[in-house]
């Protein structure tokens, strides 16, 4: 068994309001030193070992995952201790 | 992307770079008559994109010409963000219908929502809160796995913007063709309330005065969107991804409430939303408008990203932007209402005498273009019109009866044609009772709103039935007018206008271009005859892919008058022993019909006719008789015919049945798409009146509370079903196709 | 009594909470822009809406806004708070009630007319409800799926603090919860729209006397002679 | 500047329907080897250097980030190359 976690991000340049209302809120309650915030997706999955397990889960990003048009992703591969 | 600065003047004109902004060479030609030189880069940009069909609808133009627009109470027609028509009491309504086509095709969800965001925007920058939104959609069938993602984003793009900005979506319509399988529909209306002293135009008049800019910095959103949207979406969309602009419903809810402050200050001469186009489109046409010339900095204009050229700023589709004209020295005011909703605006220009549009960056001049030639001296292209080959075929074929064996199974079936079925599945997701004034929330004929305060409703629907208007454009178009005209009345209301949403294919193709000339005409007889003038709309073009063209799917969206809360109609049955009326009799017409699809899996032959005078008559002997008190319910006849209609009459919750008589051929009684009919109910007591109003009402049966749909032909039972059992397969069918595997 | 219907940046459902409270019920209420003193009122409505577009979590930041500081000292001091909606999702936030609310378990938004049980019929916004009565009010939320756990749900039930349950979970809450209140007995949340349901004409007016409830014990309690 | 690197989760025990949600598609879509899917959020902060840096992130993270009834959070911090 293998956890995979996948991050995904927007885009550079894509708006993020929820990053922009998050940097506020949090500039509003005093926490100045905060300059940007930016959201993004947090995946953990847990795959049953098999071959090209890195090709299979780029493959799941590029089809729904992530979305290409707005988003960039990531992904680390472990071993699945903790699940 | 290109630089301002690395591309000269010459280097466009020779390399004829033009041409990837999307202008012809003829059109560049035009530009260097107009300019008395070589434009340069952003200049040739902001015409690019002030010339493309989205802003200047230079192809359509001469049709659109064909459309009557005026009525006594019209207070504006189409020119403006949306038109406006009197209610009476001060009051007016505000409408449009924007399409958002090809943004959806690439990123639905997005494409989706900033299209809601963008028709809001029309609507409250003409000074009306906007109270109601509908969707008409157009989707490939439901069978593959692509067609299920787009349909699901779409509807999900639609209720993320809609129900934050609190605008009760209140209705629309789906249809699913194959024909918009690689290119979607996504036409979002938006229908608002002003006082008639509160009507803002988009002006940008007294010289010296203030250009303010309001909402979020700009960045590098969905750069060319306008021209964009009028190019034929090839199979390589995906590299025109980047062009897709992100919305914030968030943001939009605090321009709405800051603008229909602002209206209120006399510091305020005009105002107008940054859509297509962005910067360049409202600035230009706020100043054509006006008569008068316009000067911007673009070092004041707030800035999402760095080192923004020129161009990318002038064509950024940023969302919920506006620009403002405000009395000179009196800015302050206007600044302090946005800020109060925590948004920013900043004085980025003035108005001139010199009518010219131009443009200083970095202390350099970088456009100055004649500000009239932008939006008057587009191109107008009569285009070749060539009768659909298909169609001469078509016109040829006799009037024949699908083969239907058994007519409670095709009942069935029918009912779950995705067309059809429910679209609750569509509609529950949307928020439809905000604002508390939805009277009539989606499944019915038309959505019903009140207005608080007044004894007054409005009703509103969307429609298009694609298929008529495919087999023949002129009667189909007739006939998209008539039947929103028909769910208008069904409800209660008088029809006002309406706005149109032409989505067509390519209009360089001759026979696409005869489908818009003789679509257009139909609807234009048709608003004649029913007294429902145009006053807006939107052209989407270039709708294909894979070199063919959808559907001819000119959407109508209609506005009506409830002069009395008392003349609103359910399109539902309503009490056992009411007895049921048919108005106008059947044909044998199955061009386009639901039942000609599931038979043949294909639609040909002739639409089904329609005789405007008699559609006029019976809408207002209907409407008479509604007014009177003499209705319980009424429902017109649509796809799938009488029997569609009488089940979903009967789909209550509340046990009722009905019991249904008929004469004639079962197949055409039951299912034949025939024009202008209406199924009415009408307390026992009500009946002489109501026949003496209605000339051509037949009563065939009567509401029965047993929970069973009865129907014969000839004294032979054809029907006899479990109302609640086809209920359920009406209401499954949609989320059974979603679920299933492609 | 009188009524403040606080309004955050992104409250849509304040101008219908404000109408049903002051042209329909007939009582005293202002809308009240989130920065302002609330002193002066005696009962508090949070609205419905997507306040700061609900990012992050819903009512997530609104729930760390300065005017909540005065919410908490209202209900200090024994008086009504109402949340409905993104009110609800305000109060759990805002620590004012137990659990959280998350993602519909469908997870998308929905909205029609569900039937509701009144469980608890002893506060001060349901006195004009019989225990058990079935009430049909309008949901229309994409996160209203509560979650408390296993001791907060034993601790809701031994004090009578579930007040509205569906009769047919549509967003998969605990124990069908609709609605809540705290202990004390005078802070309210519920995901449900009893403003969308006090006239007829829109479907129901089951919720109207929520609002009377509220006005006829804040009489009782605080001015018997007037 | 730091680049702080917030990654929220929902607790064991809560219920994530739209990590099932994940799941059910991937399988459908064929990736049978995808046995648990969990979704949570990722927040990328750009915040200016400063004494207590990661005691004052963990009082963001209480007060506004995460939700205690029903998440989990643990952050990282980095310099800020790459912003
Ligand atoms: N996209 C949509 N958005 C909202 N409501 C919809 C949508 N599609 C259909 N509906 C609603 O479903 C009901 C049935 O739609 P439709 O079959 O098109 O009606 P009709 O044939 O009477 O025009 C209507 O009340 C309509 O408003
Ligand atoms: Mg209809």
């Amino acid at each position: 068994m293998r956890k995979v976690t996948v991050y995904i991000t927007l885009k550079q340049g894509v708006l993020d309001p929820q990053g922009k209302a998050i940097q506020e809120s949090l500039n509003s309650l005093g926490y100045n030193e905060i300059e940007d915030a930016r959201v993004g997706k947090y995946i953990e999955l847990k795959v049953e070992d098999g071959p090209n397990l890195e090709a299979r889960v780029t493959e799941m990003c590029d089809k729904l995952l992530a979305n290409p048009v707005i988003e960039d992703y990531r992904f680390d591969v472990e071993e699945a201790e903790g699940l | 992307m290109l630089k301002t600065h690395d591309i000269s003047p010459e280097q466009i004109e020779q390399d004829k770079l033009y041409r990837e902004m999307g202008l012809s060479d003829q059109e560049f030609d035009m530009i260097k008559d107009i300019m008395k030189r070589l434009p340069n880069f952003t200049e040739t940009g902001i015409f690019s994109v002030m010339w493309s069909e989205h802003c200047s609808y230079k192809t359509s133009k001469p049709l659109l010409r064909k459309f009557p627009t005026k009525a006594p109470h019209v207070l504006q027609g189409p020119g403006e963000g949306a038109g406006i028509i009197d209610i009476g009491d001060n009051q007016a309504v505000v409408f449009k219908v924007e399409s958002h086509n090809h943004p959806s095709a690439v990123e639905p969800y997005q494409g989706a929502a900033t299209g809601v965001g963008g028709i809001i925007r029309d609507v409250f920058s003409m000074g009306a809160r906007p109270i109601a939104s509908m969707n008409s959609l157009r989707f490939g069938n439901l069978n593959t796995d692509r067609t299920k993602y787009l349909f699901s984003e779409v509807v999900g793009g639609i209720a993320g913007y809609g129900n934050c900005v609190g605008v009760p979506t209140v209705g629309g319509e789906v249809q699913f063709d194959d024909s918009y399988e690689d290119n979607p529909l996504v036409n979002a209306m938006c229908v608002g309330l002003i006082n008639h002293d509160e009507i803002q135009k988009g002006i940008a008049a007294g010289i010296g005065n203030t250009i303010l800019y309001a909402g979020p910095p700009t960045g590098r959103d969905g750069i060319h969107g306008a021209t964009f949207a009028s190019d034929d979406l090839g199979e390589d969309a995906a590299k025109d991804r980047p062009a897709v602009q992100v919305g914030d419903p968030f943001m939009e809810k605090l321009l709405i409430e800051a603008c229909l402050e602002v209206i209120h200050s006399d510091a305020l001469v005009g105002m107008q939303d940054m859509g297509a186009a962005g910067l360049t489109s409202s600035a230009s046409e706020m100043a054509s408008k006006a008569g008068t010339g316009m000067e911007m900095n673009l070092d004041l204009v707030p800035q999402r990203e760095q080192n923004m050229t020129a161009y990318e700023m002038m064509l950024s589709e940023s969302q919920e932007r506006m620009l403002l004209c405000v009395k000179r020295g009196r800015e302050q005011e206007i600044i302090d209402i946005f800020e109060k909703y925590g948004l920013k605006a900043v004085p980025v220009g003035e108005v001139i005498e010199e009518k010219v549009f131009r443009i200083k960056h970095h202390g350099e001049v970088v456009a100055d273009i004649p500000v009239d030639s932008l939006a008057d001296d587009a191109p107008v292209f009569h285009m070749p019109s060539q009768e659909a080959a298909y169609f001469k075929e078509f016109q040829q074929m006799e009037n024949s009866i699908p083969q239907v064996g058994n007519h409670k199974e095709m009942l069935r079936t029918l009912l779950q044609q995705p067309t059809i079925a429910s679209k609750e599945w569509v509609y529950d997701q949307y928020d439809s009772m905000v604002q508390t004034n939805t009277v009539v929330t989606p499944g019915s004929d038309s959505a019903v709103v009140r207005i608080k305060g007044k004894d007054k409703a409005l009703a509103i629907t969307t429609d298009c039935n694609s298929r008529y208007i495919y087999l023949d454009p002129e009667t189909g178009g007739k006939i998209s007018v008539a039947e929103a005209a028909r769910n208008i009345v069904c409800s209660g209301a008088r029809p006002l206008g309406l706005t149109d949403g032409l989505n067509f294919g390519n209009p360089t193709n001759p026979e696409v271009f005869w489908q818009m000339e003789k679509s257009v005409e139909g609807m234009s007889e048709a608003c004649e005859a029913l007294g429902t003038p145009v006053i807006s709309g939107n052209v989407s073009l270039y709708n294909q892919s894979k070199g063919k063209s959808i559907f001819p799917t000119p959407v109508v969206g209609m506005v009506g008058l409830h002069e009395s809360l008392e003349h609103i109609t359910p399109s539902h049955f309503q009490t056992s022993g009411d007895a049921v009326y048919v108005i106008g009799e059947a044909e044998a017409e199955f061009g386009g019909s639901e039942l000609q699809n599931v038979v043949h899996g294909k639609y040909e032959g002739k639409a089904p006719k329609i005789d405007l005078n008699i559609e006029a008559a019976r809408q207002k002997q209907l409407l008479d008789a509604i007014q009177s008190g003499l209705v319980e319910s009424a429902h017109d006849l649509a796809e799938g015919g009488l029997a569609v209609a009488l089940a979903e009459s009967v789909f209550t919750d509340s046990g009722l049945g009905a019991n249904v008589k008929l004469t004639g051929e079962a197949t055409v009684e039951l299912f034949s798409e025939t024009q202008s009919r209406f199924l009415v109910t009408v307390k026992e007591e009500n009946k002489a009146s109501f026949e003496n109003k209605i000339a051509d009402a037949k009563q065939i049966g009567v509401v029965t509370n047993d929970g069973t749909l009865e129907v014969s032909v000839n004294g032979t039972a054809v029907i006899h079903d479990d109302v609640k059992q086809l209920e359920n397969l009406w209401r499954g069918a949609i989320p059974c196709l979603l679920k299933s595997k492609a | 009594m009188k009524f403040a219907v606080v309004v955050f940046p992104g409250s849509n459902c304040d101008r219908d909470m404000y109408h049903a409270v002051k042209e329909v019920l007939q009582a005293e209420a202002d809308l009240v822009w989130y920065e302002s003193n609330l002193e002066k009122y005696d009962g508090i409505l949070i609205p419905g809406g997507f306040s700061y577009g609900d990012y992050l979590r819903s009512g997530a930041v609104a729930s760390t806004s300065n005017v909540m500081k005065q919410i908490k000292e209202h209900a200090a001091q024994g008086k009504p708070v109402l949340g409905i909606c993104n009110g609800f999702q305000i109060l759990t936030e805002a620590g004012l009630l137990p659990g959280a609310l998350m993602r519909n378990e469908k997870l998308s938004f929905m909205c029609h007319q569900e039937e509701l049980v009144v469980e608890n019929e002893i506060t001060p916004f349901t006195s004009g409800y019989d225990k058990g009565e079935v009430v049909r009010f309008p949901i229309a939320h994409g996160e209203g799926n509560y979650f408390c756990d296993e001791e907060t749900l034993a601790d809701l039930k031994a004090n009578n603090q579930i007040v509205f349950t569906y009769k047919n979970n549509p967003n998969g809450s605990v124990e069908n919860i609709a609605g809540i209140i705290n202990k004390e007995g005078n802070v309210l949340g519920m995901m449900p729209h009893p403003e969308r349901a006090v006239e007829k004409l829109l479907g129901s007016d089951d919720g109207l006397r929520l609002f009377q409830s509220m006005v006829q014990n804040w009489r009782d309690t605080y001015a018997k002679n007037a």
